[in-house]
């Protein structure tokens, strides 16, 4: 990866971040119709979101470690 | 339709009579090539009867004739229930298209010499399955069966040109053969000495009458042995896949539409009109050991059609595994009250003979073009010969019984059928022979589409049309059936309530 | 072909007195012991006696094999046309008493020579076929 | 335009004849023309019953019209419309005439009005999808289409059981709600599950799809699991152990789709956990619930079409579908990486584009309901979406690492193909009402709520930021080639062993004991012959079977003097 690359993908991180939090500040600002308790949370999507992707993302390396095998595990 | 005028009373004899004048006339009138022209001449009349005839049955009723004028049951009666002139018209109609066919395919398997005395044996054949199927008399019955099963191994044998194991195939067949219709003639016999009448109504009658005893019960048993082998039901089937492989092809494809369906016919007819007392023939004990040899004919012959590396084998197989799905229905058709298994039952010997016959000539087609139809010679045969191999993959859907065909009607009958008489377990083994069927057929498709063209130095191009035609007619009838079944499951049904009406 | 010349000279007066006897048998099958099985057998058999006597080229010019098989075939032929004749003169297939309206009895024995004439020819062309094909597979 | 008076998939099947008959230009004349007329006739279908034949016992309704039907039979048009398209650059005739097959079978089945016109078209479905895998022609094609067809295969035996049984129970067979009490309805439910790729029988999707040509995909995805669905929402709707299979089939797929490789299969595992929405929404049964599960059906299959279009667009070009092959293509395919985004922006639900407006109608059915549990797990589940088939797929097709491959855009048909199919996803994504307006149930349902855009935005910009923050710290699973197993390791694995059993160790036994019985013991009877004595001698041949017939005379004697 070059430099560049890197710088540019440092922005688009950056600019996703400030996106982030100007829609976490929303949640104060506006007066959500409520469903559930949960939502009553502040930021409740945000952290869904957010922990919903990492715990993904954690039990998909167990996942990988028992299922993932050679190319050719079955011959073809 | 009625253009026979004053004749249509005649319908029933006329139809075994145009047949023999042809066969008796050929060697005559029509030496060498023309004879062909003559046989096919024959045919399309004879065809134009057997459906004149089943046009008259369904307005009019069963139609009897007395054999000179004879008073019944004394004299020789020509009976015709629907019953009969489906069958009649399934071995003329297929009789037709074959012998438009054998018009290309008997000119290279056939030796010269041969020619004449081929077209008599073959119209002599078609006289004597067509006699069985319209006569009201059962040794009248033994009579035609012997005309057509002598024909029927002088035919076979003609297929030593191409394959001398033809002289053995016939050799057995007609030993086997032979001793069947010997215990078909023995139950004749003990009927007769028990009532005093050959008549089919009469025999009906008197054997109503009187206690069923040891004779009787005898000739049940010789009867059911000799219609098993005739049928080839398994595992009396062991002369069949030779005889079937080893004939000349247009043979191979008359037999395979016709010969075993006249088989059952007979089945049919002694079981549930002749036999059907009260005691009847369909104790449980027989039900039993038929329903368990037609089970086993189901998954044993689609078993072993899968394993077979010729076409011609594989077919033959698949017959014995066919034929077993309709005996099943015969078997259990009694002790089904809506009739949907009898139904099934008849409705799989139209498909059946329509699918086998055409798929046999598209053996023939193979064996025309390469000399074999070895699978190992079809390698790739697929793109060489489009038509007629998606004519194999076409008969084949049918057989496994795939929506849009005639087999997938008959076997939806049969189905129901086994439902309704409680039989879930016999249409388990149904389905399995679908999924068997599937297999086999899917041999043919991996060899012919999916293997690699092998290079034997031979034409591979597409068949001629005189051979593709009547391949295609007899397929596309049963897509047709398929697409369209109402009239044809109607005429079935009505047969089949017919039959069982008999009963009681 | 036989050496002896007593056999030839006897067998060659026999012959035309069997095929006599032969047509009798046919003819009087219809009223007493006899028919056409019968009769064909016996012309056959004189026929094949002519053959062993003499040489079969001999027998084949007296009866040329084009013959046998129209007989063969005609024999058939007569007992279907008679039996199709009982169609078109109304009645049922072989149901003779139709052909003469005014006299049936009489009509019946005539339907009945005519089909065993039919079985007659039949049988003997038949049988003496089967020789010839047998002859023909030996040598 | 409509025209009466004829069924729309007898078109198709014609067309499919034609279209065999003829090459080049005039096949793709034939190919565009089929789904045009036949939608025509589809429009001139009577409301209700109508190509109704009585067969026997048997009523046959060919076309039963609602709105139901009738959205899917235009869904499936659409479809066929745009995969048509899409594949007209090939000269693939046996693709492309069992493609029209497929699409007659689909339409035949979502328009039959009773179960047995339904299973025909079942079977239909079954045999012409089976060959459009073949047409594939990849190395592997023919083993996998055989997997393929046993899954259809077994799928139509167990609707047939059903059928009898339930048919057997003195019920009419006119399609309509089934209860799940008898065997006969169990069967039926099981048939469409394995079509639907319920959980254990789904592997089906993820072994096939990845393995048809780049066009035969776009067929294949779009018809089969939709019609199953079609069926169980006409069946089953409001039927509870739905939801619990639908909630299991949104979430499972999701771990398997980070780790696979073949972004194709990524896409099947994708299908899944979308077919597991409308699943719920068929379960949860309510009028809500049922519209969204059918709008979500109608979104997914341009959603995932479009996916798997610009997906096919670049195996096509690269000949390449796997992350650890592709990477940096936006440069030279900027139209297919563009419209690659769209469609991941559909499937992720993002507002303004046509998921968002069908997904948030399951889940706001399943809030009304009280099903909290079920929310948050399909909220989770959204999230996993986004992941997988929103950022995985376009990031490690198009960007991630550029690994230099020669590319260009693909073939115009193809891009047109996309462009009509994205423009579709922003049409129904921006004028929801479109849609909703054909829906079975008149619900109001509002998607552009402050709220529902807002904790939308702000679950997936998070998920986003999850995203980028596990890559940066190197937590992300990288792209590796793997074979990852699945449920159908069992049988694949289990099926080897059985046929080297029967080759092996079974087929010796068999083989010995055929040979004493048939061949030993009957020359051991006959006397020593010298050499060669163990030959099955030629009269052998004719005494087996006379032997047989004897035994069967015996047979029947004894049935019959004793029995």
């Amino acid at each position: 990866m070059n430099d560049s690359r890197l710088k540019r993908l440092g922005t688009a991180t950056i600019l996703l971040a400030i996106v982030c939090a100007v829609a976490l500040l929303l949640d104060g600002a506006i007066d959500r119709h409520l469903d559930t308790e949960a939502e009553g949370l502040f930021g409740f999507y945000c952290l869904y979101g957010f922990f919903a992707i990492v715990v993904l993302v954690f039990l998909s390396r167990i996942l990988r470690r028992i299922v993932a095998r050679e190319e050719h595990f079955y011959g073809d | 339709m009625n253009f026979l005028g004053a004749w249509s009373h005649h319908l029933p004899v006329l139809l075994v009579l145009i047949p023999l004048i042809g066969a008796v006339l050929s060697p005559i009138v029509a030496r060498g090539s023309r004879g062909w022209a003559w046989a096919f001449l024959t045919m399309v009349a004879t065809a134009t009867v057997a459906l004149e005839l089943l046009l008259r049955i369904r307005s009019s009723g069963p139609i009897s004739y007395p054999l000179g004028g004879w008073n019944l049951p004394f004299g020789i009666e020509l009976y015709v229930d629907l019953l009969s002139a489906i069958i009649a018209l399934v071995v003329a109609g297929v009789g037709l298209v074959v012998t438009f066919y054998a018009r290309t395919s008997v000119r290279f398997e056939i030796p010269d010499d041969r020619f004449g005395f081929f077209w008599s044996l073959w119209l002599l054949a078609i006289t004597g399955l067509i006699g069985i199927v319209i006569t009201g008399d059962a040794f009248n019955l033994y009579v035609m069966l012997e005309i057509s099963s002598l024909t029927i191994y002088g035919l076979i044998a003609m297929g030593r040109m191409r394959d001398r194991r033809a002289l053995t195939a016939a050799f057995n067949y007609l030993i086997l053969g032979s001793i069947g219709a010997a215990f078909i003639l023995i139950a004749i016999g003990l009927l007769y000495s028990e009532t005093g009448t050959l008549n089919m109504a009469d025999l009906h009658r008197r054997l109503g009458a009187i206690e069923a005893n040891a004779t009787i019960r005898s000739a049940r048993a010789f009867l059911l042995a000799g219609l098993g082998l005739k049928m080839a039901l398994f595992p009396l089937h062991l002369w069949m896949p030779a005889a079937y492989s080893r004939a000349p092809s247009a043979v191979a494809g008359l037999l395979a539409a016709t010969a075993t369906k006249v088989g059952i016919y007979m089945a049919m007819r002694f079981f549930y009109t002749v036999l059907a007392t009260d005691e009847g023939i369909l104790t449980a004990p027989n039900v039993l050991i038929l329903s368990g040899c037609a089970g086993a004919a189901i998954v044993f012959g689609s078993a072993t059609a899968a394993r077979q590396r010729s076409l011609s084998l594989l077919l033959a197989f698949s017959s014995v595994a066919q034929i077993g799905y309709i005996v099943l229905g015969m078997a259990i058709g009694h002790s089904d009250p809506t009739g949907y298994a009898m139904t099934g039952s008849i409705l799989h010997i139209i498909s059946h003979a329509l699918m086998k016959g055409g798929l046999f000539l598209c053996a023939g087609i193979f064996i025309w073009r390469l000399g074999t139809n070895d699978f190992d010679q079809l390698a790739g045969i697929g793109r060489r010969m489009p038509w007629t191999s998606a004519a194999v993959v076409a008969g084949g859907l049918g057989l496994i019984g795939v929506p849009g065909t005639a087999g997938f009607i008959s076997k939806l009958f049969l189905l129901r059928g086994l439902f309704e008489s409680g039989h879930p377990l016999l249409a388990v083994l149904v389905l399995t022979g679908s999924v068997l069927a599937a297999i086999y057929t899917w041999r043919f498709v991996e060899i012919a589409y999916l293997k690699p063209p092998v290079e034997n130095g031979l034409d591979h191009s597409e068949a001629p049309l005189g051979m593709l035609i009547p391949a295609w007619i007899l397929i596309g009838a049963s897509l047709v059936i398929g697409f369209y079944p109402g009239p044809i499951i109607e005429i079935a049904s009505e047969a089949a309530s017919t039959l069982l009406g008999g009963s009681g | 072909m036989s050496e002896s010349v007593v056999l030839r000279t006897v067998g060659g007066m026999l012959f035309p007195y069997i095929l006599v006897y032969g047509l009798y048998v046919q003819m009087h099958g219809e009223i007493g012991p006899g028919g056409g099985f019968q009769a064909g057998i016996l012309i056959a058999a004189a026929f094949i006696l002519h053959s062993l006597l003499f040489s079969p080229q001999g027998t084949d010019r007296l009866l040329p094999s084009r013959l046998v098989d129209i007989a063969m075939c005609s024999g058939v032929l007569l007992y279907i046309g008679t039996g199709v004749l009982c169609l078109l003169m109304g009645g049922y297939f072989l149901d003779y008493s139709v052909l003469i309206p005014s006299d049936p009895a009489y009509a019946e024995a005539l339907g009945m020579t005519l089909v065993e004439i039919g079985v007659g020819l039949t049988v003997a062309s038949v049988i003496l076929t089967m020789v010839r094909k047998i002859r023909g597979e030996a040598t | 335009m409509a025209i009466e008076g004829f069924h729309p998939s007898f078109v198709f099947l014609i067309g499919a004849v034609v279209a065999a008959l003829t090459r080049g230009k005039m096949r793709s004349l034939v190919m565009v023309a089929t789904p045009i007329i036949s939608f025509a006739f589809l429009r001139g279908l009577p409301l209700g019953d109508s190509f109704v034949f009585e067969i026997a016992q048997w009523t046959l309704t060919f076309s039963h019209r609602d709105e139901l039907s009738w959205l899917f039979g235009l869904l499936f048009h659409l479809a066929a419309l745009l995969a048509v398209i899409y594949s007209l650059h090939t000269r693939n005739r046996m693709e492309q005439v069992s493609a029209l097959v497929y699409a007659a079978s689909a339409i035949g089945a979502v328009l039959a009005g009773d179960l047995l016109t339904l299973f025909i078209w079942w079977e239909m479905l079954a045999l012409s999808s089976t060959f459009v895998v073949f047409a594939g022609r990849q190395r592997r094609s023919m083993a996998i289409g055989l997997r393929y067809f046993a899954f259809q295969i077994v799928s139509g035996l167990c609707l047939l059981t059903g059928i009898l049984l339930y048919s057997n129970s003195g019920m009419s067979l006119e399609l309509g709600r089934l209860d799940l009490t008898t065997p006969g309805t169990m069967w039926i439910l099981l048939a469409f599950g394995i079509k639907a790729g319920f959980p254990l029988v789904h592997t089906w999707i993820v072994d096939t799809y990845p393995a048809a040509s780049a066009t035969g995909t776009v067929f294949l995805c779009a018809f089969t699991t939709k019609t199953a669905v079609y069926a169980l929402a006409r069946c089953f709707p409001g039927t509870e152990e739905l939801i619990i299979i639908g909630a299991v089939m949104t979430c499972f797929p999701i771990f398997y789709a980070i780790i696979e490789n073949d972004l194709r299969k990524v896409l099947s595992y994708s299908m899944i956990n979308q077919i597991g929405f409308m699943v719920v929404g068929i379960g949860l049964g309510t009028e809500l619930a049922i519209n969204g599960a059918v709008a979500h059906a109608f979104n997914d299959v341009l959603f995932k079409g479009l996916l798997f279009m610009s997906m096919g667009a670049v195996l096509h070009v690269t000949g390449k579908s796997r992350g650890t092959d592709l990477g940096g293509l936006w440069k030279k395919m900027p139209w297919t990486t563009g419209l690659c985004i769209v469609g991941a922006a559909s499937i992720s639900a993002v507002p303004l584009f046509s998921g968002f407006v069908s997904k948030s109608m399951v889940m706001a059915a399943a809030v009304e309901q009280g099903h909290t549990w079920l929310w948050l797990i399909l909220l989770f589940a959204s999230a996993g979406v986004l992941e997988h088939a929103g950022i995985k797929i376009p990031y490690f097709a198009f960007f991630a690492h550029d690994r230099g491959l020669e590319g260009r855009e693909p073939p115009r048909n193809m891009l047109l193909a996309m462009l009509l199919g994205a423009g579709l996803c922003i049409l129904i994504g921006c004028r929801p009402d479109l849609l909703y307006s054909m829906l079975p149930y008149n619900v109001s349902f509002e998607p552009f709520t402050t709220t529902h855009v807002l904790i939308q935005i702000q679950l997936l910009l998070f998920a986003s930021m999850a995203v980028v923050v596990l890559m940066k710290t190197g937590t992300y699973p990288p792209e590796l080639v793997k074979e990852n197993l699945d449920v159908d390791v069992i049988p694949r694995l289990g099926g080897r062993a059985l046929l080297g059993w029967l080759r092996g160790t079974f087929a010796q036994v068999t083989t010995r004991l055929s040979i004493t019985v048939l061949e030993r013991i009957p020359a051991a009877i006959a006397g020593p012959r010298g050499p060669g004595q163990w030959q099955l001698s030629s009269n052998w041949r004719l005494v087996l079977p006379g032997l047989l017939l004897v035994m069967a005379l015996l047979a029947f004697l004894i049935a019959n003097l004793y029995g």
